[in-house]
């Protein structure tokens, strides 16, 4: 069979016709699904057999030991024996191979929900709190510390594209910088001309009553 | 005595200046009474009262619209074409204002008796087009930009098969005269052409809506899109001209449906003839009908542009090409044997 | 085109229907609703019953009742107990959760039915109801939570928030 | 809609198009012009304060970039300078269509520190009242789904039925819209006397003014089915990826409601169902809408038929002062999963809350969707969403 391009005779069979068209319909469903895959490249990634299928399945069965065989395998794979006695020299230990492997992280365990990520101000240090949820009674709260004045911290947006906003709105609060995001900008207080993070415990409210001259 | 001076405001000049005069005094107060008609009738299928403080149960509210309005400032962009922009509202008005010179009242009382009134109307009310694109270019906004190129679209697409539909009235009546059509519609509502033209009289009410701008088709105002559309800048008198050259739109819509289709002033059967009071008919007539858009604005949510532009061309105007030629095809089989 | 517009039709059946219905709008300045036991208006105060003890407006989250304090021998009893001097509700502030209401211990803080309050001055919707007047543009706390000393008898007095503490302040 | 080789050119031009505003003077290589809009934050379809930087292109949106914060009153910043129980007013404003579940929040978060034991009746009429505030806010967002589409009569209509159920609120609680009546350790006041007949034959005039009045005046119309159906499309995958909860969760066939799924208080006596429906787009919204309704009624005729008797309000002592440590509460508001989180460091005043309200989070669907509808499909959009103003600026 030619390529449809040569086939430029005045008569063609219909027989030849059909099967062009069918040729023609094959190219334009490849190329379609050629273009679904460049969306769906993020998806593609994902290993098979776990987690969303088409249409999506939420998770069955406790939370508890899906989250125990998680962090088993989770230590295996990293090479640690256990989490008190892990040698810092692996090299699945650096800051980019934890977020690339946890991908997967939330299919696996079925943790399909960040519900919010709270920030406290203790002052010196940052505690942060991602409450997951996996939307069938279980969750899970992850705490973390981050200390200093400047605090950095790496993005959970990779895994949780929620967490855009989540995170936005921390950076606007706190002055946390997520490490990744893809727009880290101001959610609630004005873009320029304003310098302060409003929830630190350094930023002191007045409670002075506003209308003083406005009689 | 009275009858000289009958005689002499029938000498050129003057006729025309009674007749604009009385043609003035006519739409100013229909978009009032109409006005007032909405507001009711809005608030009574929303369960309220509606405006019930200014006179005897709110009927002077318009009144007291109008006295508001001219006390307001008239505001204009700052960047606003000017002359553009003050021109508009009168580019609406006077359209809706002119057609009424050639409405058949009642037996006999028409202002002008033109033989190509239906010519005439087609020609005039499409200069509306006019006035919406210079608002919405002459206030330089972006959503009242937006207003007037959907408006321009919507009027100029409805315009054909409004136009088509008014063919099956002209080949029945065999005139371009209003009253020769109201005449040829006498003796009865079975005589009444929105029987024989149904498909045509629903083109001619779905296409009158789209042309006055009303919802389901008020895309050009879409006052929770683009906040008002081409008269979003207006205030003050501009704007109560805009309205009141609506309103006025919405009533001449509604009597030229009457008088197309519904008979104008004949009376439904033939003993109710009021003789010289005939017009009392063509207002119950109108009035219902404008109540009927109404109805219909307070009932059902707007359309998109896309679904506006897919109604009249590809069902209205195939609907009024297809019943002409029936209409053609009877007319050859009954009256040509 | 399955339906042809019955759905249209039908939705307008219900707006005609509503048409010759039964209007709910009251005409509100003519028409008054009788207002239930417990709502709440505008506060007022019975200064006779008031005890100085200062609870209202530490519980008030907007800071809208600011009182003057002054020990006087008010009941004739012979011990100078704590008296309200001047006592202000700023209305332009108050955000009716009554909480100054259920914390009172003697009850002299309470809702009315009023609810109509305007003036054309904010400082007007503060309301005195003190033998003295006092400013409601000076706030009862103060911005800083450090201790000060008191500038003076008069001045309110501030009331030091406990963030350890033991005991319930009276 | 716009076929994907005209969103990668739209995506493309929002760039440049970021460029242009920089700099008005340079035009795109396509000789294509779109046409930079600001919708809000002062526009009718805005459900309060919210700005739209839109670029259109024709009609066709091809960028849609979200500014918020016009109702910023930091709620979270007040929280932390007001005792325990005087914050509870200040919950009551951020959704204030559904100030109810706001409240309730926070109570059980505050709760859960304290470990407090709530008595039964307390909880019941909690659930109660909340029920009714999910109605009281679904209701309008029915009317204000066809508001936006151009039908203004629906809205009035839907507020007959608030100001109803607003007038059961004022006996109760005393307030009309801020109620201010849950309470640690359980209600303000019991129920006075004779609301819950009043409740009873209000909800039964509810279910039969619904069939007509929400039902037979919407659902059915062509023009409304025009523009809802397949506008604001999303997959499962999409939802449960940008967080959503509620109603725009579950319109997409995902079965997830707090009240089931992490149940709290009464509702674990409760019977009821999760309405879920499976297009994802606006219409479908719509029906769960409508379905939440009927399930809200069939739960507090539930709750109604078998109110138990006793006390309304746990001994908690004066003064409220919980340990250190950190308590969240988490409640299904009208709009989605609304959860709280109080962090106490022993003293009388909360050391940190933090609000998680369902609208800032549904919100970010709009930057995702919009884009490649028509420029009128974003009240719909927003009729999907249904966020409130205070809600998610807090």
């Amino acid at each position: 069979m030619p390529p449809a391009s040569q086939t430029d005779v005045g008569w063609i069979p219909k027989e030849v016709k059909k099967k062009l068209k069918e040729q023609k319909k094959a190219e334009q469903a490849a190329a379609e699904a050629d273009v679904q895959k460049k969306r769906l490249t993020r998806r593609a990634r994902r290993p098979e057999g776990y987690g969303l299928g088409w249409p999506l399945t939420l998770p069955e069965g406790d939370l508890q030991t899906r989250l125990k065989r998680y962090l088993e395998g989770f230590a295996t794979g990293m090479g640690w024996r256990s989490p008190r006695s892990r040698e810092p020299g692996t090299d699945r230990d650096r800051a980019e191979d934890l977020t690339g492997g946890a991908d997967d992280r939330a299919e696996r365990l079925g943790v399909l929900h960040l519900s919010f990520i709270t920030v406290v101000d203790r002052v010196g240090s940052f505690e942060l709190t991602y409450e997951l949820l996996d939307l069938r009674g279980g969750q899970v709260r992850v705490k973390t510390k981050v200390e200093g004045e400047e605090p950095v911290i790496d993005s959970v947006t990779g895994i949780y594209p929620t967490a855009n906003w989540h995170e936005r709105e921390a950076y606007d609060m706190f002055g946390v910088a997520f490490k990744g995001h893809p727009d880290l900008r101001r959610l609630y207080m004005w873009q320029d001309h304003f310098d302060h993070h409003p929830l630190l415990k350094s930023f002191e409210i007045s409670t002075k009553r506003t209308f003083e001259n406005l009689r | 005595m009275v009858w000289t001076v009958v005689e002499y405001l029938n000498y050129e000049p003057w006729r025309f200046l009674v007749s604009f005069a009385a043609v003035l005094f006519l739409v100013l107060n229909i978009a009032g009474i109409f006005t007032m008609a909405e507001r009711k009738a809005s608030a009574y299928i929303q369960l309220r009262y509606g405006p019930n403080r200014v006179g005897p149960r709110g009927l002077l509210q318009p009144a007291a619209d109008v006295l508001k309005l001219f006390s307001k400032e008239n505001l204009s962009p700052n960047r606003a074409d000017l002359w553009i922009f003050l021109a508009a509202p009168i580019a609406m008005f006077i359209p809706a204002a002119a057609v009424w010179l050639v409405m058949p009242f009642a037996p006999g009382a028409v202002i002008v008796d033109l033989n190509i009134a239906i010519l005439f109307f087609v020609a005039i009310t499409s200069i509306g087009a006019l006035g919406v694109i210079m608002a919405g270019y002459g206030s330089r906004s972006a959503f009242s930009l937006l207003g007037a190129l959907r408006g321009a679209a919507q009027m100029i697409s409805y315009e054909v098969p409004l136009i088509l539909s008014l063919l099956g009235v002209i080949m029945l009546a065999g005139s371009l005269s209003l009253v020769d059509v109201v005449n040829a519609q006498s003796g009865g509502f079975w005589h009444w052409y929105f029987l024989p033209l149904l498909p045509m009289f629903v083109v001619f009410y779905v296409a009158g809506l789209a042309e006055v701008k009303r919802v389901p088709f008020d895309l050009p105002e879409g006052e929770s899109e683009i906040v008002g559309g081409y008269m979003v800048e207006y205030s003050g008198m501009t704007w109560a001209m805009i309205q009141a050259s609506e309103f006025a739109m919405m009533g001449l819509m509604a009597a030229m449906n009457v008088t197309l289709f519904l008979g104008g002033w004949q009376p439904p059967l033939d003993f109710l003839d009021l003789g010289a009071f005939n017009w009392i008919w063509f207002g119950l007539k109108t009035a219902l009908l404008t109540f009927t858009f109404q109805w219909i604005r307070w009932s059902v949510p707007r359309l998109r542009m896309d679904q506006l532009m897919d109604l009249g061309w590809k069902i209205l105007v195939p609907a009024c090409l297809v019943w002409l030629f029936v209409v053609a095809g009877a007319m050859l089989v009954l009256q040509g044997s | 085109m399955p339906q042809l517009g019955q759905g249209i039709l039908k939705g307008m059946g219900v707006t005609l229907g509503h048409l010759f219905g039964k209007k709910i709008t009251r005409a509100y300045p003519e028409y008054k609703r009788d207002l239930p036991e417990r709502s709440r208006g505008l506060l007022t105060v019975d200064m006779d019953r008031c005890i100085a003890c200062l609870q209202c407006m530490r519980i008030c989250p907007d800071h809208c009742i600011s009182i003057e304090q002054e020990k006087r021998d008010a009941d004739g009893s012979g011990k100078a107990k704590p008296y309200a001097v001047g006592f202000v509700i700023d209305d332009s502030r108050c955000m009716y959760c009554s909480l100054c209401v259920e914390v009172c211990p003697v009850n002299c803080i309470y809702h009315t039915e009023e609810f109509e309050a305007q003036a054309y001055n904010r400082l007007e919707l503060a309301r005195q109801f003190g033998e003295r007047p006092v400013d409601p543009t000076v706030d009862p706390k103060p911005a800083v939570k450090k201790k000060k000393k008191p500038t003076g008898k008069k001045a309110p007095k501030t009331v030091e928030r406990p963030r350890t503490g033991e005991d319930e302040v009276a | 809609m716009l076929s994907e080789e005209r969103r990668i050119e739209s995506a493309a031009l929002s760039g440049r198009a970021a460029g242009r505003l920089a700099n008005p003077d340079v035009r795109d290589e396509f000789g294509l012009e779109t046409l930079d809009m600001s919708m809000g934050p002062q526009h009718p379809a805005m459900h309060g304060l919210l700005r739209l930087i839109l670029e259109l292109d024709g009609e066709t949106v091809v960028r849609c970039d979200t500014v918020m914060g016009y109702l910023h009153r930091s709620k979270e910043k007040i929280s932390e300078n007001r005792m325990y129980p005087a914050v509870i007013p200040i919950t009551d404003r951020i959704d204030y269509m559904n100030n109810i579940a706001m409240e309730y929040g926070y109570v059980l978060a505050v709760e859960k520190l304290l470990d407090a034991e709530i008595p039964p009746r307390a909880d019941a009429i909690r659930a109660l009242m909340n029920e009714f505030g999910r109605i009281m806010s679904h209701i309008p967002s029915i009317g204000f789904l066809m508001l936006e589409l151009g039908a203004f009569t629906p809205i009035l209509y839907a507020f007959r039925e608030r100001e109803r159920i607003q007038n059961i609120f004022e006996a109760v609680t005393g307030a009309r819209m801020m109620f201010h009546y849950i309470r640690i350790g359980g209600v303000k006041a019991d129920l006075p006397e004779g609301i819950p007949e009043q409740m009873w034959n209000y909800i039964e005039g509810l279910e039969q003014r619904l069939q007509p009045d929400f039902v037979d005046l919407i659902e059915g119309n062509e023009i409304f089915i025009a523009r809802t159906r397949g506008i604001g499309k999303m997959t499962q995958e999409k939802a449960v990826e940008m967080g959503l909860t509620g109603v725009p969760l579950r319109c997409t066939g995902a079965e997830f409601d707090v009240r089931k799924h992490y149940p709290y208080g009464w509702y674990k006596n409760l019977d009821f169902d999760v309405i879920t429906d499976t297009e994802g787009d606006v219409e479908a919204s719509y029906r769960v809408r409508i379905g939440e309704v009927k399930q809200s009624i069939r739960m507090i005729k539930q709750i109604l038929e078998d109110l138990p008797e006793g006390e309304v309000m746990a001994d908690l002592g004066r003064r409220i002062r919980p340990a250190e440590g950190d308590g969240i509460g988490r409640v299904e508001s009208a709009r989605g999963e609304y959860a709280v989180h109080v962090v106490s460091d022993g003293s009388d005043t909360p050391y940190r809350v933090h609000y998680r309200t369902p609208c800032t989070v549904n919100m970010q669907l709009l930057q995702e969707i919009v884009p490649g509808h028509y420029l009128p499909d974003i009240m719909p959009i927003m009729g999907l969403i249904d966020p409130v103003s205070g809600a998610w600026d807090k």
